[in-house]
């Protein structure tokens, strides 16, 4: 159990999947609650790992000082060594966690299902809805590229369908939107696998004195897909960044690094291909909202910092201008559109491409602080905006239309809920106490400190901390829309939130404000370790790159 | 951590405390109730500020009880470097100061809320706000203690935002009401707006002076100043503007700046404060003129050490022009909120005004005491408007003294305070007299002695950046004056003073060099904060007599008027404040403070309060009778309050008959017009930065609407095809957007134009068959030869 | 009097090779365009045989294999003819350009 | 007894040969039993069913066996006269490539039996045809002598032409056969002469005599090139057409329309794959014995043909409301992405040739499993609407017979080539293939084949959408448990695979290795190659004679 622990906790949820296709109609719900349920608290039990020494010190003696590790052979043809290969380190621990808590609270969310207006097919429902969580599981713990694909790639089918069927009005544009977008991201990134393999057979073979492995000791003679083995292995390493290395008279570096971000560019999402994120999110029932903004979006990230800046540092060197530029315009355009919206969750939405645009951001600086900002706004934001889209959907559920205007005090026909609400919205606007600021106060100050290496990093911490009072404006604009103001008469008679819906709020809100105080304890100290070498690493490679290049 | 330490922060915690227990269960303690729990918890805190006040005073080695422990909140990484963000109790002169005055004041208000939200809080809807509104309250007096005694800029930041909070929940209180919310709103996104440029500096401190820890901050920036390093030495393009230097340190003073004219609401961000005056009165007395809009002072006093010359000159020059406009507007206010908040406006000009001329203590006392007889003031105000039901137009008041003495005569305590009432010469009068007189002095030194004092040998070097770097000073003396100097009256003790002046420093070069870098003040940069002091008697004065004095106006207003015991009895003590807080009570602590608040050599002692350690560093006022500020002002502003109230009184003494007729004259009827207007800055920032937002809007909803439902398509003139094609068609959804759009169209394109030589004629078939095979081999055999 | 050479027989061979291209294109009959088919057949043959006979080779398969192609053109005819039947069934014409049902 | 074996002429196959060709013998045996058996055991379906499983049986039997033999002996050759190549082949590939044709046989007709037996009643007619097609797609694969080859298409084709137009009374049926019959006709027509100017330049139609000769011919240049060239294309329009690459793709639609589904799946299939497959092994043992010069311009003319089949199928795809029609699109596009691995083959230099040929064949025994699967629910879905097989035909068919439509689902996102399907693993090996080659031209290929499976999504999701996303008031459909089971076997096949693909693409290569060929011999009565090359020029065609003397 102990040593497959993660293997459990990943495939946990599809078994209660094919479980509950058994089951009589009302027992659905609660295998989908207790499988998902279980496999939060199996994650909960990774915890252990830190017993008894701080999370920092454990992640951090090496890069790719990984736990709960398993490696088994998987396939093997073409001289492939493709590896079913997962673990855990700093960058995935505290997104899996996430993940489980998300899905766990997803799943309750979803347990009104025979009141929405389309409520065929329980079953397949929750099926795909664990598929789903399997897939976005795997996807964090998988350090083997083809594996990692394999996840990427199987939970689109299960999202397709979920906001396909069960969606909004628009739902089938949404779905093939959203499968067409992400499925256009991966498949380059499906080329680049390819590529990286051959290619990291003749760096080994290039300079087979320098291809130590990271685990084995022993230097690698065949091409790889073991992510860690590509970020750090020092053959690897230098071939890849070489400008001589090309492919397609293109240096190699550079173009891969763009095959990959494509891909993780439309899941973060940011502009100019957030396009599908509105419509998906908008026309998902939701607790599939949840989902996509609590976890999918984050798989964008965390590609960024697994892939391309952990495999292609010279590329992130190479593009870090243009993704600025990204990142800004995603985090500026991104709050002007969620201002203009009149949909309640069309805004919170683009509050999303905004949020995200940070992360980008504080990725593309490259600088220690700014990833840390990067990965804790990613949390935070996995924490505040599923709460924001449970808070739509209440209302929706009671109201059913999403149109701004049309509400307005709520907060006096609701005052629990309206409490709540107000502390989900600034907890996403930024506060200071609540989880949203210090993921974007990181990623301004680490943005700024990259000004020695890139001289643009000023003007754009700058741009982007304009954007704290764009978000403020948005904000409090829907707030005061939507729960100040005296109260509608057609509103007068909603009922309070009930205890199903205080149940999902309460925890988001809580740890709304305990990721906010006590940013340390709660996260930082889980991933500094990792992050500190990953950049340490990069750093290295990027000098050794420009030194070659002076040279 | 130290006792005192330990008691500030469970001072800090206790309200926090009481917020939760009503956040959870204040419905149900219910209604009087559970405004006594908020006021057990900041009695509390009372109770800690106190003792440690007491302790403080009469400590001996009073840098011996500064903290030293700090708890490391994250740790940043800068450089490579780790560089922890510390919360750390800043325990000095100015904290207790400021943590006492904060304290007693909120614990009348919260009291004297009891009384008043009890009439007020269930007009919300059916239930009872009241919990609701003690909750908000203890919410706010924890985040305001915990920007006082937090030593780091960042945590200083964080209160900063969460005392945003509260007064936004607070004004929006009445939220069913548009314009609470209205109000609310405007207030945290100008806050917000300030708070941009305090992010700005905030980086700057961050990358440039590496610690956000306000004493090692400023060690390091003259550190920096010395060697010509960090911050003077860097070099950066921001938005395309390059700027370097002392230019880039002017710009970090001034973009910490930015976030105190947001909270103290000066000029051109000083709009939102006369609308919060939507929400309840306790609030308007509490967080709009007693504490929170003081943080802003608060925080100018914190970074002093890090502000160049022409950030300091910058700050003078908007404390004088929001002291003289706001002053201005006051005059023909008829609602007597509004009238108390523009006034609160304008003495928070002073501060400003004060902190920009180098008066450090001066200006610290001035929020001192002005917090006191001000938040005494509203809530006289309070009272007046909670007895006269709601009633706020003085037009329909007056004679009210009858009915409400105690209020009457509290408030007029607090009007003469902030007439600055006094008698110049011999030193009796209200704090409101000294503080005003002291900055006032500092002003007049600054404007008339300083080149006869200190330009001798720096006449053409006045300015801020070239002066500091032609005299970029060698030696560790020099180094530490980067061109600061705290100027404080000596209030007319002119043998201390004259000790300070004849003491040799006159032509002490150090000094001298050091007082030369600063700005000379412009002339009127001093007078019209005299003007004003001719003003500020005169519409406090027709404030007070138009809602007391004369005959009542209004029967049924007047009928009604009573006032509480639960609601007089703080003003009461806020009135006793108002008498203790005085020159004796706050100002030598003040001084003293100065010394750990700023570069310890440029403080100027008054009175010779300040350790031994400091003495030969005193700058004091130039003492020769010619030049004694002090004397100066005698004859300038001494009996300035006689005159205004004086004209006041001839005015409104009969009714308002006479100042209608003042009001028709042909001139004055478009001053007042203009004045009524607010002189048009809510206009202007509607038309221009509402209606830009709404233009900006307007276009990116456009733009995203087009975007999104058919962008490039729509250039393409397809848009309405596709939307009439908008069936659920995979083929036409799939494409519906932007680029995609435009591919997909493409593709369907080219699908369709492959299709067409399926004719479906074998014959043809056959034929294309043929061409294409004739074309590949063509292909082929061009490939092959070459 | 000059003597006929390879030259001549692949000048043949090729001038039925275009033609039967020719007619498979523009013959709307059914039986037409078999007809065309057959004339490039027998233009194969011919070059077959030719090869077979002036580049000396020692075997014979040239003319086997034109054999074989005989063979395959019968048993191809034979089927189209039956298929052409079929048309005419279905359709009352063997004029290919009316089976244009099946077309995009 | 001794002296009359003495008497058998020397031509007379030997018993060992005959024990080498049993398969095609008791294919052949097989055949000419059904045509018999209506005499001796009436017209019935399902007998004349079981007589031809019973066939194939056997014949699979003699398979396995040969296999057996030549697993310890190497390939064989025989039934050859003089020339060292051999007329029929036995080796790895042909007998896989029987293997699999035999299997899909049975597919097809359990399909058949659950789909048409019904209301057939020319049980007898439709097996000859069908497994008479089968047997000459088998001796495609095993021989590369264009002699041999072309009978062989030729036995392929005749059959197809006819059970094309096997429903008689159809007139879609009727126009389709006669369409496919005179493409076809031509098509060999043209091969035919190709054959006969290639016999003239080298006089031989064996592949590896004309590949060692051909150097020094092309290295002529001029006349002689273009003429060489000429005529190999000839031979190779021959073999597209059964591939149905562009631009010989025109019969394809139209007679996989008109005909019968299970026909149309036959088709698909089989004999594309069997043109792909002698299409390798021609171009193999050409290229690898002809050298290197001529391999660029083989492998760019196939990459180009290559590019365009699939590009254009799946685009042509697009707006097919016929899913017969729009499957025939997809399976010419698949026919393209199989080429592609052609393209690598010739580049014998850089590659084990193998490597692409294995490649083919995992893929094409995935393909079977895939177009298998979705025509066998087409045809069941279609033989219960009225022959309707328009795409509306399928709407809401995820939720009245999900035992039909989740199968076909799980075909079409496996034709799209997303995991967790087979199809995925499949066109990784492809790229895989690519990749390995590593040269600029196949990552284009790569690239091209990753964009296409991007375009193709589009299309296969039209489906998905009318199955799940669409409502309909239809009932459900019952159709046989027979073909039910075979559909849904297929589904779980390609999920199988995924997960355990190694054994498939062991036996892809097992058996994709030790192809037959023979070591090239230059002609020894014409002299050395370039006196042949000079014998050869048109100039002096003319006067053979002298050339003779010359020589």
């Amino acid at each position: 159990m102990d040593q497959h622990l993660i293997s459990w906790i990943v495939f946990l949820p599809m078994i209660a999947g094919l479980v509950l296709l058994f089951v009589p109609r009302e027992l659905v719900k609660w295998v989908a609650l207790f499988g998902s349920g279980l496999a939060f608290v199996l994650s909960l039990l990774l915890f252990k790992t830190f017993w008894g020494g701080d999370a920092a010190g454990v992640f951090g003696d090496a890069y790719g000082a990984l736990h709960h590790v398993e490696r088994a052979s998987w396939i093997t043809g073409n001289k492939f060594n493709i590896e079913y290969f997962v673990g855990i380190d700093g960058l995935s621990f505290p997104l899996f966690v996430l993940t489980t808590f998300v899905s766990l609270l997803a799943c309750l969310a979803s347990f009104n299902f025979d009141s929405w207006k389309i409520n065929k097919g329980i079953k397949a429902y929750f099926f795909l809805f664990l598929l789903l969580e399997t897939g976005m599981l795997g996807v964090f713990v998988s350090l083997d590229f083809f594996l990692f694909y394999v996840f990427w790639e199987v939970m689109l089918l299960p999202m397709y369908f979920l906001i396909g069927v069960w969606g909004g009005e628009r739902r089938e544009y949404a779905a093939i939107k959203f499968f067409i977008f992400t499925l256009a991201g991966s498949v380059l990134m499906l080329v680049g696998l390819v590529a990286m393999f051959f290619y990291s057979a003749d760096a080994v073979a290039k300079y087979p004195e320098m291809a130590t492995s990271y685990h084995t000791g022993a230097p690698v003679t065949t091409g790889t897909f073991d992510l860690i083995e590509l970020s750090t292995n020092d053959a690897i390493q230098k071939y890849f960044g070489e400008a001589s290395t090309t492919l397609l008279n293109v240096r190699f570096a550079p173009l891969m690094f763009m095959f990959l971000f494509i891909g993780f560019a439309i899941k973060l999402p940011c502009v100019p291909v957030h396009t599908w994120l509105p419509d998906a999110h908008v026309q998902a029932p939701t607790p599939i909202s949840m989902i996509l903004a609590g976890v999918l979006l984050k798989m964008g990230g965390y590609g960024f910092l697994r892939l391309c800046y952990g495999i292609f540092p010279v590329g992130g060197e190479f593009w870090a201008g243009f993704l600025a530029v990204i990142a800004v315009i995603s985090i500026l355009y991104g709050a002007l559109c969620a201002m203009a919206q009149t949909d309640f969750k069309k805004l919170v939405a683009y509050s999303s491409v905004s949020h995200m645009g940070y992360v980008l951001l504080g990725i593309c600086v490259m600088t220690t602080t700014g990833f840390q900002g990067a990965m804790f706004q990613m949390i935070a934001h996995g924490i505040s905006s599923p709460m924001c889209f449970f808070l739509v959907g209440v209302i929706y559920d009671r109201a059913h239309h999403r149109e701004i205007n049309r509400f307005g005090g709520l907060w006096l026909s609701m005052p629990r809920y309206g409490s709540m609400a107000t502390l989900g919205f600034f907890a996403s606007l930024g506060l200071p106490g609540l989880c949203g600021f210090v993921g974007e106060a990181y990623v301004l100050l680490g943005t700024f400190q990259a000004g020695p290496k890139f001289d643009w990093a000023y003007t754009a911490a700058i741009c982007a901390a304009f954007g704290v009072v764009l978000t403020a404006g948005y904000i409090l604009w829907v707030i005061q829309r939507v729960y100040l103001g005296s109260v509608r008469e057609e509103y007068k008679s909603f009922p309070e939130a009930n205890g199903r819906e205080m149940l999902i709020l309460a925890p988001l809100g809580a740890l709304c404000i305990l990721l906010g105080v006590l940013p340390k304890q709660t996260v930082f100290d889980f991933m500094n370790g990792t992050l500190n070498l990953l950049i340490n690493q990069i750093d290295s490679v990027t000098q050794v790159a420009m030194a070659a290049a002076g040279g | 951590m130290g006792t005192y330490e330990t008691l500030l922060c469970v001072g800090v915690v206790a309200p926090l405390a009481m917020f939760a227990v009503l956040a959870f269960f204040g419905h149900r303690i219910g209604k009087p109730l559970s405004g006594w729990v908020a006021v057990f918890g900041v009695f509390i805190s009372l109770g800690c500020a106190t003792y440690v006040l007491a302790g403080w005073l009469s400590a001996t080695d009073k840098a011996a009880l500064m903290a030293t422990t700090g708890y490391d909140w994250v740790v940043l990484n800068l450089f490579g470097n780790e560089m922890p963000i510390q919360f750390k109790v800043k325990l000095d002169g100015l904290t207790v100061m400021m943590y006492f005055m904060v304290t007693l004041v909120s614990t009348c208000i919260f009291v004297f809320s009891i009384g008043y939200m009890a009439g007020h809080s269930d007009e919300v809807d059916g239930q009872c706000k009241f919990h609701r509104f003690f909750c908000y309250l203890s919410l706010f007096e924890f985040s305001m203690l915990g920007l006082l005694i937090s030593s780091s800029i960042f945590f200083l930041f964080i209160f900063w935002e969460l005392v945003g909070l509260c007064s936004y929940l607070l004004i929006g209180f009445y939220f069913d009401k548009k314009f609470a919310s209205n109000a609310a709103m405007k207030a945290f996104i100008t806050n917000r707006v300030g708070d941009f440029g305090f992010l700005l500096g905030l980086m700057l401190v961050f990358v440039f002076l590496q610690t956000f820890d306000l004493d090692q901050a400023a060690t390091n920036f003259r550190q920096q100043y010395a060697t010509q390093s960090g911050i003077f030495a860097a070099d950066i393009d921001i938005l395309g503007w390059h700027i370097s230097g002392m230019g880039l340190a002017t710009l970090m003073g001034i973009g910490l700046f930015c976030g105190a004219m947001g909270k103290s609401a000066q000029f051109p961000l000083h709009v939102w404060l006369p609308d919060a005056m939507a929400g309840p009165t306790p609030v308007s007395a509490l967080i709009h003129a007693a504490t929170m809009v003081a943080a802003g002072v608060y925080l100018v006093a914190r970074v002093f050490r890090l502000l160049t010359p022409d950030a300091q000159f910058f700050i003078a020059v908007i404390g004088c022009i929001t002291l003289t406009i706001t002053a201005l507007i006051a005059i023909v206010q008829i609602d007597i909120k509004k009238v108390l908040a523009y006034s609160t406006l304008s003495q928070l000009g002073y501060m400003i005004f004060g902190m920009g001329v180098g008066a450090w203590p001066a200006a610290l006392f001035h929020l001192i005491t002005h917090a006191f007889f001000k938040a005494m003031m509203f809530l006289g105000s309070g009272q007046v408007i909670e007895g006269c039901h709601h009633v706020q137009d003085m037009r329909r008041m007056g004679g009210l003294r009858k009915r409400m003495p105690v209020t009457c005569w509290t408030f007029f305590i607090g009007v003469l305070a902030i007439a600055g009432v006094g008698i110049p010469g011999a030193h009796i009068g209200l704090g409101g007299y000294f503080s005003k007189d002291e900055v006032l002095a500092v002003a007049y030194e600054r404007t008339y002695n300083w080149e006869d004092r200190f330009g001798g040998h720096e006449k053409d070097d006045g300015h801020g950046a070239e002066a500091l770097h032609s005299a970029a000073p060698a030696n560790d003396d020099n180094v530490l004056r980067s061109g600061k100097v705290i100027l404080a009256s000596g209030g007319g003790h002119d043998e201390a003073a004259a000790h300070g002046a004849s003491g040799g420093h006159h032509d002490d070069p150090v000094l001298a060099g050091i007082a030369a870098k600063q700005h000379k003040i412009p002339k009127w940069m001093f007078w019209l904060p005299i003007i004003i002091a001719y003003v500020t008697p005169f519409y406090m004065m027709r404030c007070w007599w138009m809602t007391f004095m004369g005959k009542p106006r209004d029967e049924e207003v007047y009928h009604h008027a009573h006032e509480s015991p639960l609601m007089w009895a703080p003003l009461i003590v806020l009135a006793a404040g108002t008498f203790l807080s005085s020159y004796m009570m706050f100002r030598p602590q003040l001084g003293e403070a100065a010394v750990h608040a700023t570069p310890a050599p440029l403080v100027v002692s008054v009175d010779g309060e300040v350790p031994g350690s400091a003495q030969e560093e005193l700058l004091g006022l130039s003492h020769d009778k010619a030049k004694d500020p002090h004397a100066a002002l005698i004859g300038i502003v001494g009996f300035a309050w006689l005159a205004g109230m004086g004209l006041a009184w001839l005015i409104y003494r009969n009714g308002l008959e006479l100042a209608e007729r003042i009001r028709r004259l042909p001139f004055i009827r478009f001053i007042h017009w203009c004045l009524m207007e607010k002189l048009f800055f809510d206009h202007i920032y509607d038309t221009v930065l509402v209606g830009g937002t709404k233009w900006v809007l307007a276009q990116v909803s456009r733009a995203v609407d087009t975007y999104i439902i058919d962008g490039i398509a729509n250039l393409l003139g397809r848009g309405t095809v596709r939307i009439a094609e908008f069936s659920g068609n995979i083929m036409d959804t799939g494409g519906v957007d932007g680029l995609v759009d435009a591919i997909a169209e493409s593709t369907q394109g080219v699908g369709e134009m492959v299709r067409q030589p399926q004719t479906g004629k074998i014959r043809n078939y056959v034929l294309f068959g043929t061409t294409g095979a004739v074309l590949v081999l063509a292909a082929i055999i061009a490939v092959v030869m070459s | 009097m000059f003597e006929i050479g390879l030259t001549h027989y692949l000048v043949v061979a090729t001038l039925l090779f275009v033609m039967g291209i020719f007619v498979m294109i523009t013959k709307r009959n059914a039986i037409g365009i078999l007809i065309g088919v057959e004339m490039v057949l027998n233009g194969a043959n011919i070059n077959l045989v030719a090869f077979n006979r002036y580049n000396g080779m020692s075997n014979i398969d040239g003319q086997i294999t034109s054999l074989f192609v005989i063979v395959l053109a019968a048993a191809e005819a034979a089927l189209a003819v039956a298929i052409c039947m079929n048309f005419y069934k279905n359709l009352n014409t063997v004029d290919v350009d009316h089976g244009d049902t099946l077309a995009g | 007894m001794t002296e009359l074996i003495a008497e058998i002429p020397a031509w007379f196959p030997k018993a060992a040969e005959f024990m080498t060709f049993s398969p095609e013998l008791a294919w052949v045996g097989t055949l000419c039993l059904i045509m018999l058996a209506p005499l001796a055991i009436g017209r019935d379906a399902r007998m004349i069913a079981g007589l031809a499983v019973v066939g194939i049986a056997v014949t699979a039997f003699f398979t396995l066996k040969v296999m057996g033999i030549i697993s310890t002996e190497g390939p064989k050759t025989g039934l050859t006269p003089d020339l060292a190549g051999g007329m029929l082949i036995a080796d790895n590939l042909s007998l896989f490539f029987k293997m699999l044709l035999l299997v899909f046989l049975v597919g097809i007709s359990i399909l058949w039996m659950s789909v048409s037996a019904a209301q057939e009643d020319d049980a007898p007619e439709f097996f000859v045809l069908l497994i008479g097609s089968a047997l000459g797609m088998s001796l495609m694969v095993s021989t590369h002598n264009i002699l041999m080859m072309v009978i062989a298409i030729e036995f392929a084709s005749l059959p197809s032409y006819a059970i094309v137009g096997f429903n008689k009374h159809k007139r879609i049926s009727a126009e389709a056969s006669l369409k496919y019959m005179i493409f076809g006709a031509v098509s060999a027509a043209v091969m035919l002469y190709g054959a006969s100017l290639i016999y003239g330049f080298f006089g031989t139609l064996d592949v590896t005599q004309i590949a060692a000769n051909v150097g020094p011919v092309l290295a002529g240049g001029g006349a002689n090139q273009l003429l060489v060239g000429l005529a190999m294309f000839c031979v190779f329009v021959g073999i597209a057409f059964k591939i149905s690459a562009v631009p010989f793709h025109f019969w394809c639609p139209d007679a996989f329309q008109g005909a019968k589904t299970e026909v149309t799946a036959w088709l698909s299939v089989a004999s594309k794959a069997a043109g792909l497959l002698l299409l390798m092994r021609l171009v193999n043992v050409f290229c690898v014995n002809a050298g290197a010069e001529v391999l660029h311009g083989v492998a760019v003319v196939i990459a180009v043909i290559a590019t365009l089949t699939c590009t254009l199928g799946n685009l042509a795809a697009y707006k097919q409301t016929s899913i017969k029609r729009m499957l025939a699109y997809s399976s010419i596009a698949h026919a393209g992405y199989m080429m592609a691995a052609a393209a690598i083959l010739v580049d014998a230099g850089t590659v084990e040739s193998f490597t692409a040929i294995s490649t083919v064949l995992a893929y094409v025994v995935v393909y079977m499993l895939m177009n298998l699967g979705a025509f066998g629910v087409v045809a069941l879905v279609e033989s219960k609407n009225g022959d309707d097989d328009s795409i509306t035909a399928f709407a809401g068919l995820g939720w009245t017979s999900p035992a039909l439509a989740i199968p076909m689902l799980f075909c079409l996102v496996s034709l799209v080539g997303i995991p967790p399907f087979a199809g995925f693993i499949t066109k990784w090996y492809l790229l895989a293939a690519l990749g390995e080659a590593a040269s600029g031209l196949y990552w284009a290929l790569a690239i091209v084949i990753v964009i296409n499976t991007l375009i193709s999504l589009w299309y296969y999701m039209r489906v998905v959408v009318q199955m799940f996303l669409k409502e309909s008031d239809k009932p459900a459909i019952e159709v046989p448990m027979s073909g039910t089971l075979l559909v849904n076997a297929c589904g779980i096949l390609l999920i199988v695979i995924l997960v355990f693909s190694n054994p498939l693409k062991e036996r892809a290569d097992r058996y994709s290795a030790g192809l037959f060929s023979p070591v090239p011999t230059k002609l020894a009565d014409q002299g050395s190659a370039d006196s042949l090359a000079q014998s050869i020029p048109l100039d002096n065609i003319a006067a053979p004679q002298e050339g003779k003397h010359g020589g």
